[in-house]
């Protein structure tokens, strides 16, 4: 399989397109298309949320979504596109965008499933949340272990 | 020898930088720990241990024994929160 | 809970709108949506597919539909829009969308996942696989028992 | 009493109708399954024995044992097979 057909990146200043990575995993010989679209939401624990802001180590956030969609690749044979916004994203807004197509549903949803819990652990992007009161970096300082795989 | 380090996100903010250049005696072999050590000392306000600090070297995820070379690019990685 | 603001429900013989679900299910105090997206692929084992084409009982159909969304909402807390399509549908078409937004992501890849379970489980919908060679209705005779309950 | 009974899919074009009535004797109690019985002699095509039949009265999955009335829709389910 050559994978650099099989996934496409993007990391993006502009708002997410799901069309596009919609397009991008359809196949003739493919039964089920799975899209994650995750979201700005207006609250956080018990905090009112205004925005967020997300910032990246360019390239390297690039080559981490790449490390991603290329072990989806090759743990399930799927197609798949992952778009991540960069800058303020406002409530309702999307920042993570992960498309995957597969002859068969549950490859899909554990492709897909994957993908977000993988990019939360390698992928060097990092959001910073205005809320009524305050600022603060999210980030999990203990549960910080890129080096270590998972599976 | 010269490096380069990046600093991101909270560590950006805690440094008041977003990158710099150290320059190192070539006579010496560092590793990784070596280098986070002088940043450490540099710049007090990063709040993260040594022990738990999480670096790239080239862009790659290293260990704290990686050995560091002339013109190498370190950056600092506060915990990710992508997504 | 009023569950009937938090579910769509649809059965139609024209093309499916993804966007048009994706919106329905968008809310400020959520952070996820997932989407499934059944698409007729030109395979199944080894024959050759040419087409589906899909029938309903109406309206028990729409009434089964209702019961899958209102159990996901009961189980999960989520909004769901689900959109069923009837009559021929091409290699590539989608045949069942499912959206389901929520605070967060576990929820709704669980919802999402019981809700194509559970639609192939009660509501009467059947396709016939027309492929080279002949025409088949698909069903799983033995697996067919709509009066168990599953959790 | 008089009953409706609908064919899909499959037992549709077993049966070769998509729907009739039936009129049985009103004097008696009839179940799901004596109605089943009447159906899967009139019409013999349907390959499923009739302990394996799945129906529906008045657009509800029904046990054998559910009493029919007059004015019942009876719906003859083949396997599901939708999404």
């Amino acid at each position: 399989m050559n994978n650099a057909e099989h996934y496409s990146i993007k990391i993006t200043d502009g708002p997410l397109d799901v069309v596009e990575s919609t397009d991008f995993v359809r196949s003739d010989s493919h039964g089920a298309i799975v899209i994650f679209d995750g979201i700005t939401r207006d609250n956080t624990d018990n905090r009112k949320v205004l925005f967020l802001e997300y910032e990246a180590y360019l390239p390297m956030a690039e080559k981490k979504l790449e490390t991603v969609a290329v072990e989806m690749c090759e743990k399930w044979d799927v197609l798949v596109s992952i778009q991540h916004r960069l800058g303020k994203v406002e409530i309702g807004e999307s920042s993570l965008i992960v498309a995957v197509g597969s002859q068969h549903r549950e490859k899909a949803y554990q492709a897909s499933q994957y993908s977000v819990n993988r990019i939360k652990q390698i992928v060097p992007i990092w959001k910073k949340e205005y809320f009524v009161g305050g600022e603060i970096w999210i980030g999990d300082a203990d549960g910080f272990r890129p080096l270590e795989k998972i599976n | 020898m010269e490096i380069t380090v990046l600093y991101f996100a909270s560590y950006k903010e805690n440094s008041g930088i977003d990158k710099e250049n150290l320059v190192l005696d070539s006579e010496r072999n560092f590793m990784l720990s070596d280098i986070l050590k002088v940043i450490l000392t540099k710049h007090p306000k990063i709040p993260t241990p040594q022990e738990k600090i999480v670096a790239a070297v080239n862009e790659e995820y290293q260990p704290h024994n990686h050995k560091v070379y002339d013109g190498d690019i370190i950056a600092l990685i506060p915990p990710v929160s992508g997504g």
